[in-house]
């Protein structure tokens, strides 16, 4: 470590990474205090695209939520549905039938190797390389028909219920979805990693770039590929077991350096998990009703529930409480990239911008699931 | 028919310009302005499947300096609404706006009588030229959007309209 | 002894005069159990936290500390508008990152004419960002936070959106 | 001012008023065909800065780090270097240009490349990560 400098007011100027940025794939605004080229204070300002979720929540009843998850992380919107139907049938009581389980977990595997395609896609992007992005939305537009057949919708699903889903899949997307497994496993190692993973400008620019020491990870409260990134072994699908997923045996991916590259090949990893997951699921699927029975309107009794579930970012929480009626009295949705984010001002300080840039692509950010 | 986007200039020929309207309704450089959801839906478009290149607006431009045409594509809120009137005064003079999705449109699903954060609408800002409905829309309505952007440039439309049904 | 008993001992330092008591599977029909401050261990699979921990608000940071010793990380803060009761209630919950599965839901009380809650920012910097939105929503001042100003709202509102009493 | 070296003149100034031309053509043009009016303003900003649609801070004239100079030098010494390689490179085909002159001619970019060695050991081109103390 170097000598710490001392910085006299006039030798530092503010720099906006403002709302409007190609590298924030969104409106997060980061305010630079820089000293040259490197970055002296990095404060992340929130709330461009602030959209009042949680007081639309507490004015509608529990099912006209239902929307509003997939509007706050939209590339992994079924796992957002996935938690808000868990955490109201938890509070509810409702049975969901096997075949439903079985639906949702490979629906939410698809959606997550979809965000992760995503991501893989604008990190490179954002480090200069073009043609990612055309591999990763080819194979991500597979994916997306496949999701299109069974939920209706590209991007925005609404396709879970309180008891199961919203319709059957059919045997045409099960035949899609074995063919998309061999095919993005014929082109994952020659694509992906030879192409990609392997090259010399990419191990460069992100190797040993935004180090998080795994203290930093628990007291900021990051989860997700950034904590599985720094050798936290913590992945709420094998730590707190929810819907089906003991049935299958998948692996968590940790690393242990702890920097950029180590997040990289944590979501590459977990894009060929998915894959194994989503094929026992396929093989082991049980037939029978896709919808338990659900009363019409809900009123759950009153009292606190919690409902964790692991989204492509990290763990995302429902905090609800009811109070009786047919309205969630309050309901707090934890973010995974809101506490993500906040360790940014500490590991970013000091650093080049063009890292600063690096590191906060491998966070894989989301700003409206932030701003809620 | 389409003059009155386009304010005067200093040399006027009618021929002239409408040569010059056919190269700027062909070559629309639209600005990285991607808010929430339909972001991702026009990076999509952007992608080889869609491919918005076959319009000539594949050059996605960050500056506003260098961008002919703003896709409002996401959620305006009040505290970016002054950033939002600044990149539009920004953009140099034949300037559009493309109001992509609900939220652009009207403030979509976020236009509750609880709304305390959310513009309802582009057009409440500055003028819009073309409103893609949707949320998020397809990345076919885009194109159809910006199809539609070429035909008021121009005056006449190039591509068929296919009419459903 | 696994985790939960061991929170509950460290926990139980803090609430000497109240009995370790498991919460009645009917909570009966009344809004939300009133009871005095103390440690209730709950049932995970119906309520998403195996303990849930009422307590005073001078005593929350006592409880953030039990909590960083015992390798606890704060997942969120939450904060609950009772409008009937006048009161404001903030809620915090704790989990582990990794190993022995265990959540702790930690509950404080404050009256809604003046909340004051003391900050845990010095101990988890998750709590900063947090109780910055609970201040931001709610109206929750929170005693010596480093920057207690506004996280999404723009800086000169003047409303706390969240309250059950606004309507824009 | 015989017949010859007139023609040259005038090839001469034909070349320099197509090269002003060139360069200063696109500007007048634009001029007169862009739209000139600019009514269009919202928030009468028309003018600021771009700062990603925020309001820059404070200025950016302030006093930079030394090392930003060193990189300005080192290209202007080859700046100046290729400049002398353009005759070189022009006569460089003929016969008479021998061995001898090849080896002058590299003796000359070697000595000038003493700076980037230079440079280099000085750790003008090494970026590590810097702490700073916050008052």
């Amino acid at each position: 470590m170097t000598v710490p400098i001392h910085l006299r007011h006039d030798e530092t100027f503010v720099l906006n990474l403002g709302p409007q940025h190609p590298a924030t794939h969104g409106v997060l605004r980061v305010k630079l205090t820089m000293d040259g080229e490197y970055i002296v204070k990095a404060e992340p300002v929130l709330g461009y695209i602030h959209r009042m979720h949680e007081k639309l929540a507490e004015g509608g009843t529990f099912a006209q939520f239902m929307p509003n998850t997939a509007r706050m992380d939209y590339l992994h919107a079924l796992a957002f549905n996935h938690g808000w139907a868990l955490v109201v049938e938890k509070a509810a009581g409702i049975e969901v039938p096997e075949r439903a389980e079985y639906i949702r977990v490979i629906t939410v595997e698809l959606n997550r190797i979809a965000s992760h395609l995503l991501w893989w896609a604008a990190f490179l992007l954002d480090l200069g390389g073009f043609t990612p992005l055309l591999y990763a939305f080819d194979d991500r537009e597979k994916i997306i028909d496949l999701l299109e057949r069974v939920t209706g919708s590209r991007l925005t699903y609404c396709y879970m219920r309180f008891g199961g889903v919203y319709n059957d899949i059919d045997d045409e997307f099960i035949t899609g979805t074995r063919d998309f497994i061999k095919r993005l496993r014929g082109r994952m190692p020659r694509l992906y990693h030879d192409l990609v993973t392997h090259n010399i400008i990419l191990i460069k620019r992100i190797k040993d770039i935004g180090i998080i020491s795994p203290e930093q990870c628990r007291r900021y409260g990051a989860t997700g590929p950034v904590a599985r990134g720094s050798g936290i072994n913590y992945d709420i699908r094998k730590n707190e077991p929810y819907s089906v997923y003991p049935e299958f045996d998948f692996d968590i991916p940790v690393f242990d350096e702890g920097d950029s590259m180590a997040r990289y090949m944590v979501r590459m990893h977990e894009m060929e998990q998915s894959l194994r997951i989503i094929e026992q699921a396929l093989d082991k699927l049980p037939d029978g009703p896709v919808m338990g029975k659900a009363p019409k309107v809900l009123k759950p009794e009153a009292g606190y529930y919690y409902s964790a579930v692991e989204t492509a970012r990290g763990s995302l929480g429902h905090r609800l409480v009811c109070d009786g009626g047919k309205n969630p009295y309050k309901l707090k949705l934890r973010s995974p990239t809101f506490s993500n984010l906040s360790l940014y001002g500490e590991v970013a300080e000091g650093m080049l911008l063009a890292d600063a840039l690096a590191f906060m692509g491998s966070l894989d950010l989301v700003i409206p699931e932030i701003d809620r | 028919m389409g003059e009155e986007n386009v304010p005067s200039s200093i040399v006027q020929f009618a021929q002239l310009d409408s040569l010059l309207n056919l190269g700027r309704a062909n070559s629309l450089w639209p600005m990285t302005f991607g808010l929430a959801c339909c972001a991702i839906e026009m990076m999509c478009t952007g992608g080889s499947r869609y491919d918005i290149s076959r319009f000539g607006a594949e050059v996605f431009r960050p500056s506003p300096r260098q961008s002919d045409v703003m896709i409002v594509a996401g959620t305006i809120n009040k505290k970016l609404e002054l950033a939002v009137k600044t990149l539009y005064d920004q953009m140099p003079e034949p300037k559009w706006v493309i109001a992509m999705g609900n939220c652009a449109i009207s403030g979509g699903p976020f236009k509750v009588k609880e709304n305390y954060n959310v513009v309802e609408g582009a057009d409440k800002l500055f003028p819009v030229d073309v409103y893609i409905p949707g949320c998020p829309p397809r990345p076919e309505a885009l194109l159809e959007g910006i199809m539609t952007l070429e035909e008021k440039i121009t005056g006449k439309r190039r591509w068929p309209r296919v009419h459903p049904g | 002894m696994d985790i939960l008993e061991k929170t509950q001992v460290a926990l139980a330092g803090l609430f000497p005069e109240s009995a370790l008591s498991v919460s009645p599977e009917e909570e009966g029909g009344q809004d939300v159990p009133p009871r005095e401050s103390g440690v209730l261990v709950t049932n995970f699979a119906k309520h998403g936290s195996h303990l849930d921990v009422l307590c005073r608000p001078d005593q929350v940071v006592f409880v953030a500390q039990i909590m960083d010793r015992e390798g606890y990380f704060l997942e969120a803060i939450s904060g609950v508008d009772w409008l009937d009761q006048q009161q404001f209630e903030v809620l915090y919950d704790y989990n582990r990152l990794g190993g022995e599965h265990c959540r702790v839901m930690v509950r404080t009380r404050v009256p809604r004419n003046e909340p004051m809650v003391p900050t845990i920012s010095a101990i988890f910097p998750a709590a900063d960002w947090h109780e910055r939105e609970t201040f931001d929503f709610y109206g929750v001042h929170f005693q010596d936070h480093p920057n207690l100003i506004r996280i999404l709202l723009p800086e000169d509102a003047d409303f706390h959106p969240l309250r059950k009493d606004f309507m824009p | 001012m015989d017949q010859v070296v007139l023609t040259n003149i005038i090839y001469v100034t034909i070349f320099l008023i197509g090269a002003l031309l060139f360069g200063f053509g696109p500007i007048i043009i634009v001029h007169l065909l862009s739209p000139s009016s600019h009514n269009r303003q919202t928030a009468g900003r028309a003018g600021q800065l771009i700062e990603c649609g925020m309001e820059p801070i404070g200025s950016a004239w302030i006093r930079f780090g030394i090392i930003y100079y060193l990189y300005a030098l080192i290209f202007l010494a080859f700046d100046v270097d290729v400049l002398f390689l353009f005759p070189v490179a022009v006569a460089y085909n003929s016969p008479e240009l021998g061995l001898q002159d090849f080896y002058e001619i590299l003796l000359f970019v070697a000595i000038l490349s003493l700076a980037i060695v230079y440079a280099w050991r000085k750790g003008v081109f090494t970026w590590e990560k810097k702490t700073y103390l916050h008052q």
